[in-house]
């Protein structure tokens, strides 16, 4: 396990009370606390080196350049990405897979074609293909999961008879914790053809990602979820498949040269960065890739199954608690109801206690459907859980189980 | 836990539990429904007017503790009341919640919400609903829009 | 003019030197540097109130929503907007008109119809309307623009009488100062049947904005030029039009009911808001706000002027500077030329005395085709700049003029 | 100024004002385009070779003082000079510019670009156009790359 008392040491925020109660903030699957090294570079940039990138022949945006390409070097080994090119910044996961769709996708999606997700899908990753199909008039298939929350191998190899040009899923499931196995998903999805792109907004904040070893075609996810400033965030791809797709914003930055009435493309991966870059994010991107590395990856993860192993172990010996998502192959994400007390009342009753879990669908209404729920709560850890994190919330949950009175 | 026993008074776990009038209503002649997307709550009102008064009212739906009993207390509150009178008690219901006094009867329960601005968004879904239902406003009503 | 020694006080960039001098920031059209308080306002968020919002049960999650909706009603009252749903959060003017290209542009405009733009538009708001020509065989018209650098208000007539869908101008010219008559056009294009795009990228940094009384339908500016956090910004657009576009990105956020195979929309704001909201950057953008309303904006764009006036005054002393842009109805940006030294080479030089400009075409290669010049410097003011930093400039161009021998 | 003058140097500043070679080249049997979209420095390359000689060489294009000197010395330095010996000045200079010992010669001049980073795509985008043209990529070339 992570030594816990100097990781929160770093983190200001887990210094603040809620309701008069230490922070005990479970909620890293929505968006991260940030270590104060991260948001020390943030300062720092601003302070010392902010600046226009790319255009500027003074030495502040020559470091505003360096600061920004630096984040991008960052990304590109913490995700052992095929190149620099291969990354793309942009605001998060949402942006990254909307990127896909509308460049790769409006691109190659033909009437009668097939685009594949999973019904484990988070919206994002769902929202954006179903807007795709409706335009090209195209069919988008939902890959069933398992009664234990995996993917459903037999059916996501159905799903490949038809020959779909897109195969989507995640790598980690938010609402399930379900660690999927990618580099095998995305081995069948080109078997039949397609692309694989594999949502990494559960993944790259947890685990050690490579998207070589993967083999993926486009990989994306968010900043804010991973120790980074909110608005971070990239696209890893192939860059033969960046190469021949056309641009997604226009404006500055992104073009090579501007006539009347059309304009030719800057280089990859400067062609799908239209407008100022965030350099901000990719300052912050890059602090808190040093932070995770640091720790270690292996170590990180190690850290999260340790915990959620714990937590599962604790809440399973709440009588009314129903815990979902599979036993093995799991991240710290642990999705559980208790009796019938509404999730929105337990994270209310938990708040009080300084307990922040998330309660709702989270963004995941297929997956609510095959449950059977409308709402779940969870738990979801980071660097900065221990186990008495887990104490606080089995406790407070009893106290929510006497408010209630379901049986503990 | 004073404050959160507040807010889960008996009256409202009682009725979060035993939702009154939790059904439709046969020859109901007006209808709303409410949903909040991001939280996920949901309700289906039935209301049977008749001469301008609530001769019956039935709700259906999934919800929190709060949502729940909000709406069971709602169509006890406003059965066999004339329309302008359920207004009068949506406007106090409301002011309530937005720090005004409490509303009358049993539905001053729900006082202790305004300590949980989160949660006012579930206490005033059944009501937005039935003003709906009333203004025969054919669009589904939700509490969740921030300008709200 | 304002009190610049207090305002300089307080932003910490200005303290530093480059090359050893002091710095004397005059590139603000690119990006503006940011005052101690947005820098804290930032600290404080992630300090105190970091989650992600609208879909939290706990204390800190209703902080983070207040302060994300706080920074829209910040924003709504700064360009006195129909409403505060009429305010979308973008990541600043590029992604803000590639909106409005993409779900307005796409949905009303069918093959044969016009888009007109302007010879002076930032490569932002022409080559969008470029993409969704091409791809709906439409016909862009770009409208010329005056000898002196003004939009040629009978080529816009000219350009109207085909009847556009959208007419997309800027209200402040980066390339030329030049102040649009917005309201005017606004007029014009609404009598021709068209909606109307304004590009306020140069306008809301430094005039008082009213999009209502302007009464256009879209208007689109960046954060990071008025002292916000990068990656922050906003589209302005009528709250009925709003209303029925298509969503831009799906995704979380922006739902209201996920189904297999299709959705539907969230209320207008957040139809537009798929995946997390930024909301450092809305918690920046209204920081920055303060800062400015503060000051008074009536304030800046008179201070901004007068630097203008007078630099454009001591630049004329000069023998062989060329300045660029119309006499009147200027912001504070000015660019010019000094004899045959290239613009780089200039902007190299006067960094040696820690005079930062840019030079370049400056994103509008179509104007800078007309002014018949490849590139041109550029000194642009904001609220920190003063006389001192004229002076600055005057006296690093007489040593590049020396360097390269030039008449002063 | 020290610093400014080793950048731009007398010998620079001259092939600025009169660049050598500024000319398209009669009978040229390799071609190449350099262009750097941010900055705008534009380069059009002829050479002529033969039996691995570069008989002729001339380029035409606009761009700073430092991309303007760098393509005239670099005809300068490659005129007469087998594609061989030419490649070898190719690396000698780009090592130059990244640290590298001076490059021989009057290419020397461009050392002082090392300090300013920002211009060294200045004087490597002529360079990177006669590799291009001696290799016979059709691809314009850029050196504004950051990965470059
Ligand atoms: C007039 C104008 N429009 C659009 C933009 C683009 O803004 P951004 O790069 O912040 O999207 C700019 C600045 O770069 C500008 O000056
Ligand atoms: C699995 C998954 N995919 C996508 C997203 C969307 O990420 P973002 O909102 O940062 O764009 C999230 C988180 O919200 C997620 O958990």
């Amino acid at each position: 396990m992570l030594d816990t008392v100097s990781v929160r040491a770093d983190f200001p925020i887990l210094a603040r009370e809620e309701n008069g109660k230490r922070l005990v903030y479970l909620d890293n699957a929505a968006t991260s606390q940030k270590p104060r090294k991260v948001l020390d570079a943030i300062q720092h940039y601003y302070h010392f080196h902010n600046a226009n990138v790319h255009r500027g022949a003074y030495t502040l945006a020559v470091e505003a350049t360096e600061a920004y390409e630096a984040g991008r070097t960052a990304v590109a080994g913490f995700v052992n990405a095929w190149a620099r090119e291969a990354v793309v910044f942009t605001r998060g996961t949402t942006e990254s897979i909307n990127l896909v769709a509308s460049s790769w996708g409006r691109t190659n999606v033909q009437p009668g074609d097939r685009v594949v997700v999973t019904a484990m899908d988070h919206h994002s990753n769902i929202v954006p293909w179903q807007i795709l199909c409706q335009e090209k008039g195209a069919t988008l298939r939902m890959v069933e999961i398992t009664e234990d929350g995996r993917i459903d191998l037999s059916d996501f190899g159905r799903a490949l008879e038809s020959k779909p040009k897109i195969v989507a899923f995640p790598y980690v499931s938010n609402s399930l914790g379900t660690v999927n196995p990618v580099a095998q998903l995305t081995r069948l999805a080109h078997a039949a053809g397609a692309v694989a792109v594999v949502d990494g907004a559960q993944a790259a904040p947890h685990l050690r990602v490579d998207v070589q070893a993967i083999d993926c075609d486009f990989f994306a996810f968010s900043g804010h979820k991973m120790l980074a400033p909110m608005g971070s965030g990239a696209l890893i791809a192939k860059p033969a498949l960046l190469e021949a797709m056309p641009p997604y914003h226009g404006g500055g930055e992104m073009i090579e040269r501007v006539w009347d009435d059309h304009a030719t493309w800057n280089k990859i991966p400067h062609k799908f960065e239209g407008g100022t870059p965030n350099v901000e994010a990719a300052v912050g991107l890059g602090a808190a890739i040093a932070y995770l590395e640091q720790l270690g990856m292996d170590r990180v993860a190690e850290h999260e199954s340790a915990l959620a192993r714990v937590a599962i172990e604790r809440l399973t010996q709440i009588e009314s608690v129903t815990i979902y998502g599979p036993r093995d192959h799991r991240a710290g994400v642990v999705p559980f109801t208790y009796g019938d007390i509404h999730p929105h009342d337990l994270a209310t009753i938990l708040d009080r206690d300084g307990v922040c879990i998330r309660a709702g669908h989270h963004c995941t209404q297929p997956l609510m459907r095959r449950l059977g729920v409308a709402a779940t709560a969870r738990a979801s850890f980071y660097i900065y859980n221990d186990v008495d994190d887990i104490d606080a919330l089995v406790s407070a949950l009893r106290k929510a189980g006497e408010l209630f009175g379901v049986p503990a | 836990m004073t404050d959160l026993g507040e807010l889960y008074q008996q009256v409202i776990l009682d009725h979060n539990r035993n939702p009154r009038n939790f059904r439709t209503v046969p020859g109901a002649n007006r209808h709303a429904e409410g949903y909040n997307p991001l939280c996920g709550d949901r309700i289906s009102l039935d209301v049977r007017v008749e001469d301008g008064v609530i001769q019956d009212v039935g709700f259906q739906g999934s919800g929190c503790a709060i949502s729940k009993a909000a709406a069971s207390l709602m169509t006890a509150a406003v059965h066999g009341k004339t329309t302008a009178e359920a207004n009068e008690l949506f406007r106090a219901f409301h002011a309530m919640l937005t720090g005004g006094p409490n509303a009358p009867g049993k539905l001053a329960a729900f006082a202790g919400v305004r300590a949980f601005p989160a949660r006012v968004k579930c206490a005033n879904l059944s009501w937005h609903a039935l003003r709906a239902a009333l203004e025969k406003i054919g669009e589904p009503v939700t509490t969740e829009s921030p300008s709200d």
